[in-house]
């Protein structure tokens, strides 16, 4: 599962599945910085709190 | 699951011989105490109750005097899987890779501390021969004592069976390895149930060696998965394409037809095909 | 209107007419040099702790009943295979057993404590030494020693080091979640090893296995 | 009392009444919990399972509570990734309701397990060739977008919008929110998906063995498709339930009839394809390993043909001609009926897979195994009904779930 874990079996089969895992992961994760990033970004810039 | 473990590939196998087959239940308890099955409190249940080994009780459902009644029994069918590539129905579907296919012995392992007790693997075998530990083993006092040390005990929540007596070929190969032989005899790796049944039933060896009885039993076709060539001989549930490592062999025709599900009229052809295939 | 919708709203609007002072700004900076020496300083505190502490949180030590000087028995007795020896029937021996001691040790050999200890409390009271075992693998698992050291012909120390040649025997060291030994688990907590007898997981076995044999093997060539 | 937390304009019941109903729910939530510490501490004895049933009322349960929360990744596909706007009004119902019923799913599987303590097991050691180890990475994915899809709905409490920080957060998520739901439908696909291949791929039990494409079982993609069906038809009984508990109009009825339209395409499609499999497995495939299909629905008290006939007919065919005839779907009647009995449809779908599964004898001289669930195992079942319950409620008082709410209350 992680690049140092010993696996057993390794072939074309954990390739696909755990790049697909990790692929998720990457986009959730890249997604997740974006938003908190932007959003400390925003609010140093004093954007938003009391309208809405 | 490509475990690159083929090398000089043994095929380890069973043929039990229903006609001789008393029900006596002595391949039962002798694989109870060789392996350290637990046992409940109560037995009384046979549904969560644990026998690798279970004797099945047939029946020709006629009426006296033409009934019938005929014995099998139930080790782990240590099946080959579609092909008989080592995708057996349990192994391919365990999540964990607790059990596994040896492709130099034919044998299906189950690891009792890797498995984590989903179950999924008793749901995939058709057989019944997958045991959960519903409750934690608990032996009488002093018991515990005569446990076998070459085959560990289980905790609760784990799936456990048949391993062939696996422990018993290990011990054979370490005297092989000692007296600097590269081979075990057919009689030094005997399983348990062998040995205890007191009819000589059951026959165990190598199916891919000629030399070895259980070859010679059924002759199974290298080109059909091992489907034995013998007409008295047949494999439970064939027709699923399971490829088990456990033959049956009964002169009995109902015993065989038994053996598979068949629709109406389909056992008839299916004798008929099989006559006329080894005229 | 509750008084605590209140108290917020107003605290919102008082901010935000304030706007970021300069006195605010110089505030905050001193404060993220706080948070940046507050952080190094835990940072410090859990990596020491992890590194120190931990491991002896992890493992219970053990002494062994007395000590025992392996290189003094193999300069008498000759190699290792004298006291640890097979069986007819292929199984390994492992640790001596009494009877075997006895041989020599019927009455107090050397002027050692050791020695005098053995024979007072254990050859004379006919009691088995409680021996620690260092290699001691899980209940799960199978190991055959005249597979590797008669079928693969190798030689002790690759598994077990130069115990051989030590004349005190270490603390044994016990995995309290577990009750494994040390030895087992590795003696380096990031699992880095050095030589072959570092470690004994079943990741050390498939290495050598896979190496040697081609294949990492399947369950139960190690399992029972 | 709590009256700062409620969303603004919105009307909500006296606290002590919501604490009462909350209490009473509470009650049978901690009898759930009670149980499943029991199942945890003594193990599974604690249930009626047994060496025939080792798949038994929590994996339906799973599957079901998965089935029905599909509506959220459904809903959100449609909204975020085909963009049809209308769906926002329902949206944050349907991202509610698949936390609940995903949390609970993952909640039931750490019960089910014999050895709770090794469950990471299956992604340590995981085999990937396993169904049910695509199922677990999906789930817990899945999961995961479920969670980033509901904060930036608590972050739109009346208090916490307040700080500054997460008005800009919930924004900002909201922007990024296709791509996340996306990614959501990517996984919902494969772990709806794999829940069918769990018991598809088992070749060893013709009852539930369906060939397929590649390494996917048919009942693969009847899984993924009836979740994706189905799901909506949940969201909008949920919906129903909890209008007619407040006693309010919640949502303008062109966006539940929109949704119940697509629901009853998707259904219609779902069971079309759904009979072709049952008749190919009838004619084919059951055959093909010496069984007819009677011999799967007789010889035993309960598992009779009305269950195949219930299942297609009754949870398939009905409420698909309800829901994509107008006249009926704007019959609200009519609407509920349907929307009721599609639940029920693919709750009996996934018991047929899990259940009869084990019930139906392979071996010719084997038996039909029945089994009856013991009350820990009914209790654990229940248990995360209560808490959906109480979490539902909890985000209907405090958070502005239903954006039409003000609206529809002022035209009254």
């Amino acid at each position: 599962m992680l690049p140092n874990c010993f696996e057993w079996a390794w072939d074309a089969g954990h390739f696909l599945f755990f790049g697909g895992m990790w692929y998720t992961i990457i986009i959730l994760s890249l997604g997740m910085t974006w938003c908190i990033f932007k959003t400390i970004m925003d609010t140093v810039s004093g954007k938003g709190g009391d309208h809405h | 699951m490509t475990q690159q473990n083929h090398g000089n590939a043994h095929k380890f196998g069973m043929v039990i011989d229903l006609d001789k087959c008393t029900g006596c239940g002595s391949c039962m308890v002798a694989c109870m105490s060789e392996n350290n099955v637990p046992f409940k409190e109560d037995e009384s249940n046979k549904k969560d109750s644990i026998t690798w080994m279970r004797v099945y009780k047939l029946t020709n459902g006629k009426s006296f005097p033409d009934t019938d009644v005929c014995y099998l029994p139930r080790p782990c069918m240590h099946c080959g899987g579609k092909g008989d590539h080592g995708h057996s129905p349990c192994v391919s579907v365990c999540p964990a890779t607790a059990t596994d296919y040896d492709y130099g012995t034919g044998i299906v392992s189950q690891i009792y501390t890797r498995c984590f007790g989903c179950r999924y693997c008793m749901g995939a075998c058709p057989y019944h021969a997958r045991f959960f530990n519903w409750w934690d083993p608990k032996w009488p006092e002093g018991m515990e004592e005569y446990l076998s040390p070459d085959v560990s005990p289980r905790m609760r929540g784990v799936v456990e069976k048949c391993s062939f007596c696996f422990h018993r070929y290990q011990a054979a190969k370490d005297k092989a390895y000692l007296e600097e032989r590269d081979t075990v005899a057919e009689e030094e790796y005997q399983t348990a149930c062998t040995q205890a049944c007191p009819s000589g039933a059951i026959t165990f060896g190598d199916l891919n060696n000629p030399d070895h009885a259980v070859h010679q039993l059924v002759n199974p076709d290298p080109h059909h998965c091992g489907r034995p060539r013998n007409p008295k001989a047949f494999r439970l549930l064939e027709r699923l394409e399971t490829n088990p490592k456990v033959y049956y062999i009964s002169e009995r025709e109902w015993v065989r037809k038994a053996g598979d599900n068949y629709l109406d009229g389909e056992w008839e052809k299916a004798k008929m095909k099989k006559t006329k295939g080894h005229e | 209107m509750s008084e605590l919708e209140e108290k917020t709203e107003n605290g919102s609007t008082d901010s935000l007419e304030m706007g970021v002072s300069e006195e605010q700004k110089a505030e905050g900076d001193s404060g993220i040099g706080a948070g940046v020496l507050f952080f190094i300083a835990a940072f410090a505190v859990c990596f020491l702790s992890g590194w120190l502490l931990f491991p002896n949180l992890l493992y219970s030590k053990k002494e062994q009943p007395f000590n025992f000087n392996h290189a003094l028995h193999v300069e008498e007795m000759g190699g290792c295979d004298s006291c640890h020896y097979f069986r007819e029937d292929g199984s390994f021996a492992g640790v001596p057993k009494l009877a075997q001691c006895v041989d020599c040790h019927a009455e107090v050999m050397g002027d050692t404590e050791d020695e005098a200890v053995f024979v007072a409390e254990y050859v004379e009271k006919e009691k088995e030494v409680p021996w620690l075992i260092y290699s001691e693998q899980p209940d799960c698992v199978f190991f055959s020693h005249s597979a590797h050291v008669v079928g693969a012909q190798m030689d002790c120390v690759s598994c077990h080091g130069h115990i051989g040649e030590s004349t005190t025997m270490k603390p044994y060291e016990e995995n309290r979640i577990t009750g494994y030994s040390r030895d087992i688990w590795g003696k380096n907590i990031w699992g880095f090893k050095k030589n072959s007898w570092d470690r004994m997981k079943m990741d050390d076995c498939a290495e050598c296995h896979e190496k040697e044999t081609g294949s990492k093997g399947a369950c139960f060539q190690c399992h029972k | 009392m709590d009256s700062a937390l409620i969303p603004k304009g919105a009307n909500r019941c006296p606290f002590p009444v919501f604490a009462t109903g909350i209490a009473v729910v509470g009650v049978v939530l901690l009898w759930g919990v009670y149980a499943m510490g029991l199942c945890w501490i003594k193990g599974l004895n604690q249930t009626n399972m047994n060496d025939y049933y080792g798949f038994a009322l929590w994996i339906w349960a799973d599957l079901a509570v998965i089935a029905i929360g599909g509506g959220a990744f459904f809903t959100g596909l449609l909204k975020y990734v085909l963009g049809i706007d209308e769906l926002k009004n329902i949206i944050n119902l349907a991202v509610v309701i698949g936390f609940i019923c995903y949390s609970s799913a993952l909640l039931i599987l750490a019960i089910d397990i014999g050895q709770p303590l090794r469950g990471w097991f299956i992604f340590w050691h995981a085999n990937v060739h396993s169904m049910l180890t695509e199922v677990a990475f999906c789930l817990s994915l899945y999961f995961s977008v479920l969670t980033i899809e509901f904060i930036p709905l608590i972050l739109e409490n009346r208090q916490v919008d307040k700080v500054p920080f997460f008005h800009n957060l919930s924004h900002n998520m909201h922007t990024a929110m296709a791509v996340f739901a996306a990614t959501g439908a990517f996984l919902s696909c494969f772990h709806q998906g794999s829940l069918g291949g769990v018991a598809g791929v088992l070749y060893g039990r013709p009852f539930a063995f369906r060939e397929g494409l590649l390494i996917w079982p048919w009942t693969f993609f009847l899984f993924t498709w009836s979740a994706a069906a189905y799901g909506p038809c949940f969201t909008l009984l949920v919906a129903k339930m909890v209008e007619g508990i407040t006693r309010k109009k919640l949502i303008k009825d062109n966006v539940i009839h929109l949704l119940a339209k697509i629901s009853g395409w998707m259904i219609t499609t779902y069971i079309v394809a759904k009979i072709i499999d049952t008749i190919y497995w009838i004619a084919v495939t059951a055959p093909s390993l010496g069984f007819s299909v009677m011999d799967f629905y007789t010889d035993n008290a309960f598992y009779g043909i009305w269950i195949l006939f219930a299942e297609i007919v009754l949870g398939g065919i009905v409420p698909a001609v309800i829901l994509i005839t107008k006249k009926y779907r704007e019959n609200s009647k009519m609407l509920l009926l349907a929307i009721i009995l599609g639940v029920l449809g693919v709750c009996l779908n996934r018991w047929v897979m899990v259940l009869q599964v084990m019930a139906v004898p392979v071996m010719s001289f084997d038996t039909w195994a029945l089994y009856i669930p013991s009350w820990q195992e009914v209790a654990t079942t229940i248990l995360p009904v209560a808490y959906g319950i109480i979490l539902l409620a909890l985000a209907y008082r405090y958070l502005p779930m239903f954006p039409q709410e003000k609206e529809l209350s002022t035209e009254k």
